[in-house]
């Protein structure tokens, strides 16, 4: 269940290669990537600078990932996030989740990335014409992460 | 007892505070009880660490609330709603 | 809205590096690679051969992408599906779903796979050791493409 | 009318045949016109295509369904339900 923090941009094929190699009983892996947009809250953005708890932020991730091989029937997990400096189209982060069948990889990979926004110790500041601003957290993440808590 | 205190993003620009080591008395032992002692030094922290502000924190790099208790040697992070991913 | 029917193999980065090039607008992809797995309903697999329709193939899903475009806010959609002899291990399809923010691009991404299962005219031949035998459609296939049905 | 009929998979190995071209009778100018021309072809056809098995049809290279109507000149296809992905 690799979980990885770094300032280096990672290559999809590369990650995803190693991460299946040698497991020939993988069927779906499903992918998410984020990027940096141009534009956020109707501001053209030309960078953002990803703060972190780095204590915490390992910690987090791996618990985030622990909760979702309880939950689906999945074979492995990985999180890669960046921190530092990034500029738009840069790569954000990696969540990919690999298992015998679509549902399960598909499912764990939306759970981690819910959780991860709204549990996971990172802080975005984005650079704009009028300055540097820390991106407020969004109603909608909330309201994503709690659709996955079981009634 | 002594507590580390971090704080992270806009309150840590808001505090002007990355990091600090303070004796927090016995009676104050919860994040409740920090949080109260924090507010009583001044307009900026009581504001800052209001209630109605949106914040979270964290015990010894667990997400925690108010009732979480908080002991000797414990690393307490204050900070703002996440923004990641 | 590329959509690619070929025996050749993919490359994850290539493809979706093609896909976002010059789109500072996508904020997050959705992606999701099937793969060939050794094992299939209790019986070693040590091949797979995928007929498939051509005249009806790249129009299938063309429009099970049309539909996702309608259905959700989505910038661009690529699927890849492979034809031929593959190996266990071996990638299938490719699909990939851009857009500004990932609850779009991850439910989008899941109804192609899910539509893809059930309209696209493909057929797996899987080589056992008792040997070829064409893999059953499955039932779970169905209601996983019947969710998406609109009440 | 002429109608071409392509057969896939499964269905084209039962069948033994892959593609071929016949004459409907203006009478069976739908999907189940077709089906029950073909299934008068003997037992073996009429196994194959009887409606408790699984199956689908196309019509021009659309899912169609048996009140689906079949024209001169028309590609019909005939094949088990669909595997791949």
């Amino acid at each position: 269940m690799p979980v990885r923090v770094q300032e280096a941009d990672f290559d999809l094929s590369t990650e995803i290669n190693a991460f299946r190699a040698g497991r020939p009983e993988i069927g779906a892996i499903a992918v998410f990537v984020g990027l940096v947009r141009d534009v956020n809250v109707g501001s053209a953005v030309s960078g953002l600078t990803l703060e972190h708890y780095p204590a915490m932020t390992q910690k987090a991730l791996e618990g985030i990932v622990a909760q979702a091989t309880q939950r689906w029937e999945i074979i492995d997990a990985l999180v890669i996030h960046r921190v530092g400096h990034l500029q738009p189209m840069d790569q954000i982060v990696l969540v990919a989740v690999a298992s015998a069948h679509r549902g399960d990889a598909f499912h764990a990979c939306e759970f981690i990335m819910d959780y991860l926004k709204t549990q996971a110790p990172f802080w975005k500041q984005e650079q704009t014409p009028d300055g540097a601003r820390w991106v407020e957290a969004k109603a909608s993440d909330d309201s994503a992460a709690a659709r996955w808590i079981k009634k | 007892m002594s507590v580390t205190i971090l704080y992270f993003a806009r309150l840590r620009e808001t505090l002007g505070m990355t990091q600090e080591k303070i004796e927090l008395p016995a009676h104050a032992a919860s994040v409740a009880g920090l949080l109260d002692h924090l507010r009583a030094r001044g307009e900026e922290w009581h504001a800052a660490l209001a209630p109605t502000q949106s914040y979270r924190v964290a015990v010894n790099q667990d997400m925690a609330d108010i009732t979480t208790p908080v002991c000797d040697g414990d690393e307490v992070a204050i900070f703002p709603p996440v923004t990641g991913g």
